[in-house]
């Protein structure tokens, strides 16, 4: 239990380094295209995927880093793809919206919001068909629940008992706009009931409270439940992308609560300056390596491209 | 297409809905990974009987019925083919597969190109009706299998007869490539020959008939047409050579390259909407060869570049018939 | 009042009529493609229907008739159409399934579930923009109530507070399908709450209760107030399309009462013999006189079709 | 495209970018009934800053927010449009428009020709970015115009110069046809001159460059390309004929058949992908006219069929360039 809480931290600690690093390297022009970070937000990744089994799916977001660093993805595979390099998780052909590593079990990032949560339903029912006791994790944005394949989805996961737990995160924003533009209702929660199943809200800034509810309600479902939706409220620290001047953002509308301190707080005596400074410099370690694997690999021979097409079906 | 009783040995003689129906059944109990999902497709049997008999033999979990909700049953199908399973998807009317067209398109087709050999292959099958003839209009009536070709990563078949329907239908879902697999409501009602078992690779086009001066090539019903067509030219003195695409994408010019080398006049006929059709790519394919001299200009029959009209008779007007290729072809001849 | 109700007999007893006429001229195959009736649903029409003003907007289904007579189309007019003709109220082009009538403001049925509704939230914001104090009325099936469009239009029509008043005519069936198949909630008026207005659900046989509620709902959209979801519910009494063999049909599923003598019943005072018989006879002569109408007209001259796609702007 | 400063009396100098978003400006100022929909192009200014100050000018009613719900804000505009509006919908990407593709092409561009006169003209406009060149990956970088250029009832339109940016988008709006108006990404910041006021009308191709040795045919960004590479060209002693089609649907062949039969020799180029796309339609065209015998067989130059890899390097790889254009005009001069 103990060494349970030091995990969560350490967890979150890889993931904002890898975000501030990131961050950092992208103001430095080392790779291009968008880049959304999930800075602030560690305790939704680390509190649900830190509750999943090897066995259970995951499907993120385009902004997903947290949520596969939580899953058990190293940094350095994570940073090549984002770098764009054949040593990536997809050799840099998927990048950073889209990047997935389905050796763990993770879909990845989406470039079409809404898409994934009908793929999620149907892993769910696989496994329902081959009798696993696995679940599946569909995380999304709040912005992206009035897609209309998210309720399609929804639907469906409940019309056929599925074992998919829908996590909404919900930062306060859809790209520019506050989550009051897009909502009449209090909560994202409120969903659920309309396809019959039951809808939880919560801070997603305390990663244990996160984490004992993923654990609560995916025990159900290995059990033979059907689906469920919690939606995790934080604020969004920084931009949609980085760079986004925010001129839209309600300066009364402060960034929410920093994960990392919380727990810090709670458990004084498990995360001791020591402990923590030990569990940082690891973590600034790790990320060393990644930028040096990153930087040294090499993009994929284009030719391979055709042979990836021809190996995927892509007819000519 | 011929309705002979003179059937070669070793062939059965089906209706092209059969022929669907019992490849479905065959590759089945084949292999317990595939299963069926579409709207009313169970113990209904599908809008046009094309799973007659399935449910019962299969069972619920196999042949499953989905909610109105098209976007989330194809994207469920792509989850199902992530686990290993051939999920086999039935839209009733091809149109209304642009309401998941993102689904079909931007997921089904690119993800594990996307993701790369960690992805496994999904082999999803989305069979879906085609074509006009019944007096449905606008929004049950089209033929848009450009739309799917335009984009890499599909498959995209319209078998013309019931061994095309069989045979293409059991390579596609053994296939590791995604298909489009569109059935001609127009054709579910002819009966030719199938030999049982038969599996047909995409990407070959079937000349149908041979002749010497010029080409007709067809899929799907304007396969049917172009055959017809060229019996009756037969009569007029004019020897037509007829293709059938069968396969739109991998889409096989060489066929057709072959065929017109010899005729010199070419002539596509597509029940689609003209631009950037079948007939195009098809042209444009021949025309980036050197042909040498060709005897008329290559050229397309299509349908007026409008939406199908409801009315039965606004509809035959606006189909392309055998009359219809039948003059033209004179014309080409003419010219 | 007392009017009303006769009123109200006597559209009923109209749509009666014509599905009655249809599906045996159908059966004589006096026209081709698909039909779909709404025999046994005629409260819903009347009631909805009879409840709108002039300037409203309606957008129908592919089971419109009955939506259509109500909202005062000659009944010769939708037959011509159904037939094919150029007399038709879109000149045979649109057919039964997707036939309009936009000079009395019915956006009409829609080949495509689903579709209608966002077309409905624009019209709604129109009407909103123009500062008039008509509605929207859109109505849609059990079965399309999940698909993705009618979520975002029910998002849409809620964050901006608009005048849309969504009628789920359910019938139990989807097709071919039964509710319980599509829906793991009890009433799709459950739907509402997660957008954030008002759902009611409705015996759909009591064409007054059907009439008072709309009517309720709607003046207050008319003053300004925002969207509200009625589900209406009967039993489908025929198959989804005429010629259904419903082998799926549960015999206990009993169809619906008969909403005309449902009526009748409530008011025998004003619905004696002679005043229905009344009705029943001029039902009737609308109806020979539309038979000899549709028979009678012929096709649109096909080069129309030239000219009406100039007219329309599709390009050559 | 040019960026010269002897600019011609009565132009101006202006950024794509700001050609667009003044052209909105314009428009709204001339007609109360146009109205700007989309997401974050508010307060906001739009991701790509397209509507920038707008929101200040004209007001939340005026250019309006919406959700993340492509196919109700498309439905929406119908619905406006059927009240006398002009609604200018902004999707920023036009891979996007796939989630909403139904609700273009079975609903906008259909509805007003099913329903006929009764229904008034439609005059939404669809303005999304396309291209590829900003290292974005498969799902935000497809050039997708030929999908909408092959259902009838709209128009398609892909400028290249920051005229035609203003000068189009001002015809599309004030025009009764439905219309997807693709803005290239990497297009956006390029200066060119723009006419005050000009009003451009879709359906006529532009010559861009005169030469007598081959045709090159592009649009959008390759037709800026085809334009760099005919001075590549020029230096190698190669004059090329260089035309800027702009409208997709409809298409001016015209201009590219009277170029043709000058040059003998015709290379389409395009960011999309190569199968049924606009080089297989303009080649189709020409073929079926009498165009006497070729230099060259007309051939096209497209990207590889295969979505669009994010690793910039790879995309670089894998889109059209300069380059590219200019060894493949070689060797149809030495064929
Ligand atoms: C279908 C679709 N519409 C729009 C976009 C553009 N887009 C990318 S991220 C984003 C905001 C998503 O907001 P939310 O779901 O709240 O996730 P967050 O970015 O806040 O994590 C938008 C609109 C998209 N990628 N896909
Ligand atoms: C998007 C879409 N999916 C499927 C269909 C085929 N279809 C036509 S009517 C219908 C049933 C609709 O059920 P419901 O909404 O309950 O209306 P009802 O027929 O019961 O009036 C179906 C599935 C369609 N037209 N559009
Ligand atoms: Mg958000
Ligand atoms: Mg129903």
């Amino acid at each position: 239990m103990n060494g349970r809480i030091v995990d969560l931290f350490r967890e979150m600690q890889r993931i904002r380094i890898f975000e501030e690093t990131v961050i950092r390297l992208f103001k430095a022009s080392e790779f291009s295209g968008f880049l959304h970070t999930g800075i602030g937000q560690e305790a939704i990744a680390v509190g649900v995927c830190g509750s999943l089994q090897a066995e259970d799916w995951l499907t993120a977001t385009h902004r997903s880093h947290g949520h596969l660093l939580a899953r058990g993805v190293p940094m350095h595979l994570l940073l090549a793809e984002i770098y764009g390099k054949e040593s990536g998780l997809c050799e840099g052909v998927a990048g950073h919206v889209h990047v997935a590593d389905m050796t763990r079990r993770i879909v990845g990032g989406n470039g079409v919001l809404g898409q994934n949560q009908p793929i999620a339903t149907g892993l769910a029912l696989g496994l329902r068909l081959r009798r696993e006791s696995a679940v599946v994790v569909s995380i999304f944005g709040d912005g992206t629940a009035n897609e209309g394949a998210v309720h399609e989805a929804m639907n469906l996961a409940a019309i056929w008992e599925l074992p998919v737990l829908f996590v909404c995160e919900r930062n306060e924003f859809s790209e520019l706009s506050p989550y009051t533009s897009q909502f009449k209702i209090k909560s994202v929660a409120d969903r659920a009931a309309a396809y019959g199943f039951e809808g939880y809200s919560l801070e997603g800034t305390d990663v244990e409270a996160v984490g004992e509810l993923v654990q609560r309600l995916t025990s159900k479902m290995r059990r033979g439940g059907g689906p469920a939706l919690v939606e995790l409220r934080v604020v969004r620290w920084h931009g949609h992308y980085e760079g986004d001047p925010q001129q839209y953002r309600d300066a009364a509308l402060r960034p929410s609560a920093d994960p990392l301190q919380l727990l810090t707080e709670s458990h004084p005596e498990l995360l001791g300056q020591e402990v923590r400074e030990s569990i940082l410099t690891h973590a600034r370690e790790e990320m060393e390596a990644a930028i040096r694997f990153a930087r040294q690999g090499s993009h994929l021979d284009p030719e391979a491209l055709f042979a990836r097409a021809a190996d995927t079906g892509v007819p000519p | 297409m011929s309705t002979s009783s003179s059937l070669v040995p070793g062939t059965v003689l089906k209706k092209y809905r059969v022929a669907i129906r019992d490849a479905l059944a065959e590759e089945m109990t084949r292999d317990a990974n595939v299963l069926l999902m579409g709207q009313d497709i169970g113990i209904s049997n599908g809008l046009f009987r094309l799973t007659e008999g399935l449910y019962e033999r299969f069972g619920p979990e196999r042949v499953r019925d989905t909610p109105i909700s098209e976007t989330a049953t194809v994207g469920a199908a792509i989850g199902l083919a992530m686990l290993g399973f051939r999920p086999v998807v039935e839209i009733a009317f091809s149109d209304l597969m642009l309401t998941c067209f993102d689904t079909i398109v931007n997921q089904l087709a690119k993800l594990r190109w996307m993701f790369g050999s960690q992805c496994p292959p999904l082999p999803v099958v989305i069979r879906a009706l085609t074509g006009a003839g019944l007096g449905v209009g606008s929004h049950h009536s089209q033929s848009l299998e450009a739309l799917f070709a335009h984009m890499p990563g599909l498959n995209v078949l319209t078998p013309a007869t019931s061994a095309d329907a069989a045979g293409l239908l059991k390579g596609a879902i053994r296939s590791s490539t995604p298909t489009i697999f569109l059935e001609h409501k127009m054709l579910l009602r002819d009966s030719s020959p199938v030999t049982p078992g038969e599996v047909r690779q995409p990407g070959e086009a079937f000349l149908t008939r041979t002749g010497t001066d010029l080409t007709l090539v067809g899929y799907a019903y304007t396969a049917k047409l172009a055959l017809q067509s060229a019996v009756e030219l037969a009569a007029k003195g004019i020897a037509a050579e007829v293709i059938d695409l069968r396969s739109i994408s991998p889409l096989d010019t060489d066929t057709v390259t072959t065929s017109v080398l010899k005729t010199g006049r070419l002539l596509v006929i597509q029940e689609a909407y003209k631009p950037f059709g079948v007939g195009a790519e098809v042209i444009a394919r021949l025309a980036a060869k050197n042909l040498g001299h060709l005897k008329a200009p290559m050229d397309r029959l299509a349908v007026p570049f409008m939406p199908i009209p409801a009315s039965k008779a606004l509809e035959q007007f606006y189909l392309p018939s055998v009359s219809k290729v039948t003059q033209r072809a004179v014309q080409m001849m003419a010219a």
